[in-house]
């Protein structure tokens, strides 16, 4: 079946669907893909309103249908099978269609996403800069804001481009300016902030802990028994010195065996939270499949009206 | 009496800050303190060391697949493991081809990880692993789901057109003419599929991989109980959860592996063993030991006040 | 080259940011609101960057437009219906219309599409291995001890382990009793099913709740030996001549 | 299909296929009884009316966050939810807070949102600000949604949808304020940070029955029934299965290594290993072409 997304890079046989790189050919193909795209979206923009739904319930379905074809379609055992070598027919033409597919399908949803993540930006952008106009309440921090994006994004940038010109090995010897300016943002500074937010919880763990876990009621008193062997668990000199004074009354008794840390702790893990994650587990699974059925069939909308 | 009436409430309800203040000072003055704190590995670490070190299940000189896929913000858990990682693969000659789907960034701290352990190779005058010979990077991949899928369909076509730069040589070349990738088309290729993650990415995986490779997992103490849960339905062979999974695993190293019924897994003692896992160790306990003091209290102190009413 | 000053440079400038997130632990202030603010706008300023230099040139550009050959590497063709995705990706712009915000659910929607897709597709893989695990037997193999022995028999089930499995199966359905929404019931046994359910999974939660105190710990740990060990004992300190 | 394809195993394109049926079918059998199926009480839902009712007396805004997932099934529910979270606050012209981390999901956030305030008759009362896109980076979007909980002293809080470490940032954060927090995860792991710093916590997929129990759709309705019936399914088969495998565990046959004893079954011998699991089969391209 036709690769039309280089679905199958292994045999780049020229066809309709593409061109080499660089010829006049490729750009004159998709300039006229763009402006088809955008006769779409002009076309959509002059849609009656009652067209509106169904047009939109489509595009789902269409989307949807295609990992449930690879689901219920019979798969070939070798997707990788040499093109000259698969054997012929339509039900199995289509099936190693699909599977040649999987890998152009799976980038969609995030090429989609990053051209909306503009969106996100713009909105972030606009907020800011309004504050700095109108003077509003921390306005000078909305300054700090734009001007460490606008420098973040500029060094990013910048230092790519010098890596793709001058190749990576040499940027690390030489490292010119934009190196130091996307190293120091990036490495020093955005990374660092993550890792210290994110350690923050430690602190708000330990709050919270001293908080909730109190013997008020059965549901504190067990979740507070439970952690608690959790956390001995956790902490090794406190399993050897616990399990060697077990095994100080009978290294071969199987009976006391059972009482070292690790198996209480391991017991607990096994036949209580285990599956009590796999129940909650089932729901959620379930939950999604329900909620992905009923939007790939629009049966629920997504919306307020 | 009236006043310790008060105590009682006092420390029913220490301020926040009084709280936190005590668990910065104990971390950090407990990280001044060199101690080899002992460890009783569990089973998921001791079944991970078997599978990376036992020849049988990962022959001297093979590829495996190393997702890495952490950055800065979880390098407390998953730098040791990194490292204990591929001191283990280094010294047992594995090749690895490296990529990442979680974060664009990871590819880069994993080299940092790799130069480390190479620096450190070096100054025992061992032998430094190199790119293209011993392993490549393949990079980062957006989308994990869909990059997941790709792998288990079809490695090589997932991965298609990512070069690497052998010694040398200036021009980058396409990974599977390397001799990491030479015999590698498809995951099941590989005898071990090892993902070391600071977020869900293994389990992602392993849905998507669905049992055709030896799945190996390095995952943060967050994720431990999901992927036990894997472990147990055998869709993991073997897992290090955590710190704990570190401070394991570099005992494991320096110790070697004793199983009844199980031929004996060798150490690596004499080498540098323990790294950052047991550097970490004693503040991890002492930290643990503030927590169950501070809800200890908190009890007592809810139970006497109670019966003082 | 690199500086010789740069490392310890970009030590401090990351120990201020520290400081300066983790002042809110006292109170939000001016202090606090500066280093957030700093923190958004580089991480904005990183998705700009990102956007492209990270997903669109790989994962969109480069296939669209293909690449030419160079030593070692043979010419890919482009595929001009890569194209396609622009227009579609324009479209969620419109959402800021009043008249035509309809037409941003076309980009949307094909996310969810693929998303909802994907979901029958992989339920089985992830929920078929746990419900096979779920099935542990429950008679015993033999009787020749009742407490598992430390050397097992191979492929033996001892009464003991039946215990467990018991335990197990037992909570997995009472836990599962606990979710059902649709059932009004007066019965006693299915009523206390679910309460227990409830406790059972307290445990669980418990446990959760313990073994991710660890990583918790010891992200913070790593906090405190970069700003005194790497900073100050291996950075500062030899700086200015202590030793 | 001539030893090309996969033996998928029947069971789970039979089992998939059979609670897509469950679900769609009590949907349809919702629809003709007009939703009128037994849903029970869910307590934290209860909560969310009287938190707003508080925020509103204190003339506090009302937060909410779909989690940081990307669009997907989990963050359009919990939008769902905040679409009644917001029917309510519009009543009272209460100020809401919606902070998203995804960008496609802060636009259908936004669609939502402008959608309610249109229904509910009070569109000039929509701030675009009120939605707003935080940052896509977790902890940022961390750090930025403390400040505005810190400065706005939100007095009720709704965190609902796929939270990951910083869930208990958030909750400590709000917990420090003293505001109401109605919390759930769909990542089990967060859901002990919620049960000890939250109020009212949905745990699992109670999260899935919020919408339905509050919207009282037929669609909704008739698909929580469809997911309980796959539920007991599930739990028929595990029962079912633990005992065929008791049964196979049971059984001896001779044993090839040592003739005349027997032995138990090796794993891939046992019916539910070869139902769940079945071998892949050997193929080589060249035989299987016709």
């Amino acid at each position: 079946m036709i690769p039309w997304l280089a679905q199958a890079p292994a045999e780049p046989a020229l066809n309709m669907w593409n061109a080499p790189a660089g010829t006049p050919e490729i750009w004159i193909k998709v300039g006229i893909a763009m402006l088809a795209g955008f006769g779409l979206l002009a076309a959509l923009i002059a849609a009656p309103t009652r067209l509106r739904r169904p047009i939109s319930a489509a595009f789902i379905f269409v989307a949807g249908l295609f990992w449930v074809l690879v689901f219920l379609f019979p798969k070939p055992i070798d997707s990788q099978t040499p093109h000259d070598q698969r054997p012929s027919g339509f039900v199995q033409n289509v099936s190693f269609w699909l599977a040649d597919a999987i890998p152009v399908v799976s980038n969609f949803s995030n090429i989609l996403t990053a051209f909306i993540l503009g969106l996100g930006v713009f909105s972030l952008m606009r907020i800011h800069l309004m504050r700095v106009a109108k003077k509003q309440t921390d306005w000078p921090f909305s300054i700090v804001l734009l001007v460490s994006m606008v420098a973040m994004a500029t060094f990013g940038y910048w230092d790519w481009k010098t890596r793709l010109d001058l190749g990576g090995a040499k940027v690390d010897e030489a490292w010119p300016l934009a190196a130091y300016g996307k190293d120091l943002l990036f490495d020093g500074m955005l990374q660092v902030m993550e890792a210290a937010m994110f350690s923050l919880i430690a602190f708000f763990i330990l709050s919270a802990a001293y908080r909730a876990f109190r013997i008020r009621s059965v549901e504190a008193t067990i979740l507070l028994c439970a952690a608690l062997i959790a956390m001995l668990n956790l902490m090794g000199a406190v399993v050897v010195t616990w399990d060697g004074m077990i095994e100080s009354f009978g290294k071969d008794n199987a009976f006391l065996m059972n009482f070292t840390l690790s198996s209480v702790a391991g017991f607990i893990r096994d036949n209580l939270q285990t599956p009590g994650i796999r129940a909650i587990d089932f729901g959620i699974g379930l939950g999604a499949l329900a909620m992905g059925l009923r939007l790939w069939l629009s049966l629920e909308r997504v919306g307020g009206n | 009496m009236a006043n310790d009436k008060t105590i009682w409430e006092k420390l029913q309800a220490i301020d926040r800050r009084v709280l936190y203040t005590l668990l910065m000072v104990i971390a950090t003055v407990s990280l001044f303190f060199k101690v080899n704190v002992p460890t009783k590995p569990g089973q998921p670490t001791k079944d991970l060391y078997r599978l990376l070190v036992d020849a049988d299940a990962l022959p001297e000189g093979s590829t495996v697949i190393l997702q890495s896929d952490w950055t800065q913000s979880t390098r407390g858990e998953s730098a040791g493991q990194m490292e204990a990682l591929l001191r283990i693969l280094m010294r047992r000659n594995i090749k690895f081809a490296l990529l990442s789907v979680a974060d664009p960034q990871a590819p880069l701290v994993a080299r940092n990880v790799i130069r480390a352990i190479n620096l450190e190779r070096k100054a025992k005058n061992q032998r430094e692993y190199q790119v293209w010979e011993d392993y490549v990077n393949l990079g980062y991949f957006p989308n994990a789901e869909g990059t997941s899928n790709a792998i288990a369909a079809n490695f090589k076509t997932a991965v298609a057109g990512r070069k690497e730069t052998p010694p040398g040589s200036t021009t980058p070349l396409d990974v599977f003419q390397s001799p990491v990738l030479a015999k590698v088309s498809k995951v099941e290729d590989v005898p071990v599929y090892i993902n070391v993650t600071g977020s869900k990415t293994s389990n992602i995986l392993i849905e998507r991989l669905g049992g055709r490779v030896p799945f190996a997992a390095l995952v943060t103490g967050v994720m431990g109980p999901e992927t036990l849960n894997y472990y147990q339905s055998g869709q993991v062979k073997g897992v290090a959860i955590g710190l704990n999974g570190v401070a394991e695993m570099e005992s494991l190293m320096e110790k070697g592996l004793e199983e009844s019924g199980k031929p004996p897994v060798q150490s690596f003692a004499g080498e540098t063993n323990y790294g950052r896992g047991m550097a970490y160790y004693l503040a991890l306990h002492t930290c643990l030991v503030l927590m169950i003091v501070a809800v200890v209290v908190g009890n007592v102190a809810m139970v006497a006040a109670r019966k003082k009413k | 080259m690199q500086s010789e000053s740069y490392p310890i440079i970009k030590l401090f400038v990351g120990v201020a940011c520290t400081v300066g997130l983790y002042s809110v632990l006292y109170r939000e202030s001016k202090f606090y609101r500066f280093f957030e603010h700093m923190f958004l706008g580089l991480a904005a300023g990183w998705a700009m960057f990102a956007l492209w230099g990270e997903t669109l040139k790989s994962t969109w550009w480069d296939r669209m437009v293909g690449s030419v050959a160079d030593e070692g590497n043979p010419a890919v063709p482009g595929y001009w219906a890569w194209a396609f995705l622009l227009p579609i990706g324009v479209m969620a712009y419109f959402v800021v219309s009043k008249k035509h915000n309809w037409i941003s659910r076309i980009p949307i929607g094909i996310i969810l599409g693929l998303w909802s897709g994907q979901q029958v597709q992989v339920w089985f893989t992830r929920y078929g291995p746990q419900m096979q695990s779920s099935m542990k037997p429950l008679f015993p193999t033999t009787w020749s001890e009742f407490i598992t022995p430390l050397q097992p028999e191979a492929g033996a089930v001892y009464p003991a382990q039946v215990i467990g499995n018991l335990v197990f199966l037992l909570t997995l359905l009472s836990a599962m009793s606990y979710f059902l929404f649709s059932f009004e019931t007066k019965s006693k046994l299915f009523n206390g099913m679910t309460t227990w359910g409830r406790w059972l999974l307290m445990i669980g939660f418990g446990a959760i709740f313990g073994s991710t105190v660890m990583t918790r710990f010891t992200l913070m740990i790593d906090r405190m030996y970069f700003v005194f060990i790497e900073f100050f004992q291996q950075g500062l300190i030899p700086l200015i001549g202590g030793r | 299909m001539d030893g090309v394809y996969y033996e998928k195993g029947w069971l789970g394109v039979v089992f998939t296929l059979m609670v897509a049926g469950f679900i769609l079918l009590n949907i349809y059998r919702a629809r003709k009884t007009s939703g009128k199926l037994f849903i029970r009480r869910i307590p934290g839902l209860n909560a969310i009316d009287d938190s707003i009712g508080r925020a509103t007396e204190m003339g506090k805004p009302v937060l909410m966050v779909p989690g940081i997932g990307t669009l997907n099934a989990i963050s359009v529910q919990a939008l769902q939810i905040f679409a009644y979270v917001t029917k309510t606050a519009a009543k009272f012209a209460n100020p809401i807070r919606l902070c998203c981390l995804d960008p496609a999901v802060y636009t259908v956030a936004q669609e939502i949102i402008r959608d309610v305030y249109q229904t509910e008759g009070v569109p000039e009362n929509y701030d675009p600000d009120s939605v707003r896109f935080i940052s896509d980076r977790q902890f940022a979007f961390a750090a930025g949604v403390s400040g505005i909980i810190l400065r706005e002293r939100t007095a009720a809080a709704f965190l609902m949808g796929e939270f990951f470490a910083e869930s208990l940032i958030l909750a400590e954060t709000l917990n420090s304020i003293g505001a109401i927090q109605v919390a759930c995860s769909t990542e089990i792991t967060q859901t002990p940070f919620f049960v000890a710093a939250c109020d009212y916590v949905l745990i699992g997929d109670e999260f899935y029955a919020a919408s339905a129990y509050l919207s009282r759709q037929p669609v909704l309705v008739g698909s929580l029934v469809g997911q309980d019936w796959s539920k007991l399914a599930i739990a028929a088969t595990i029962l079912l299965g633990a005992l065929v495998n008791s049964a196979d565990g049971l059984k001896r046959v001779p044993d090839e290594a040592k003739p005349g004893e027997t032995r138990v079954l090796k794993a891939d011998e046992k019916m539910i290993t070869n139902l769940f699991s079945p071998k892949k089969p050997e193929w080589k391209p060249a035989g299987g072409t016709q």
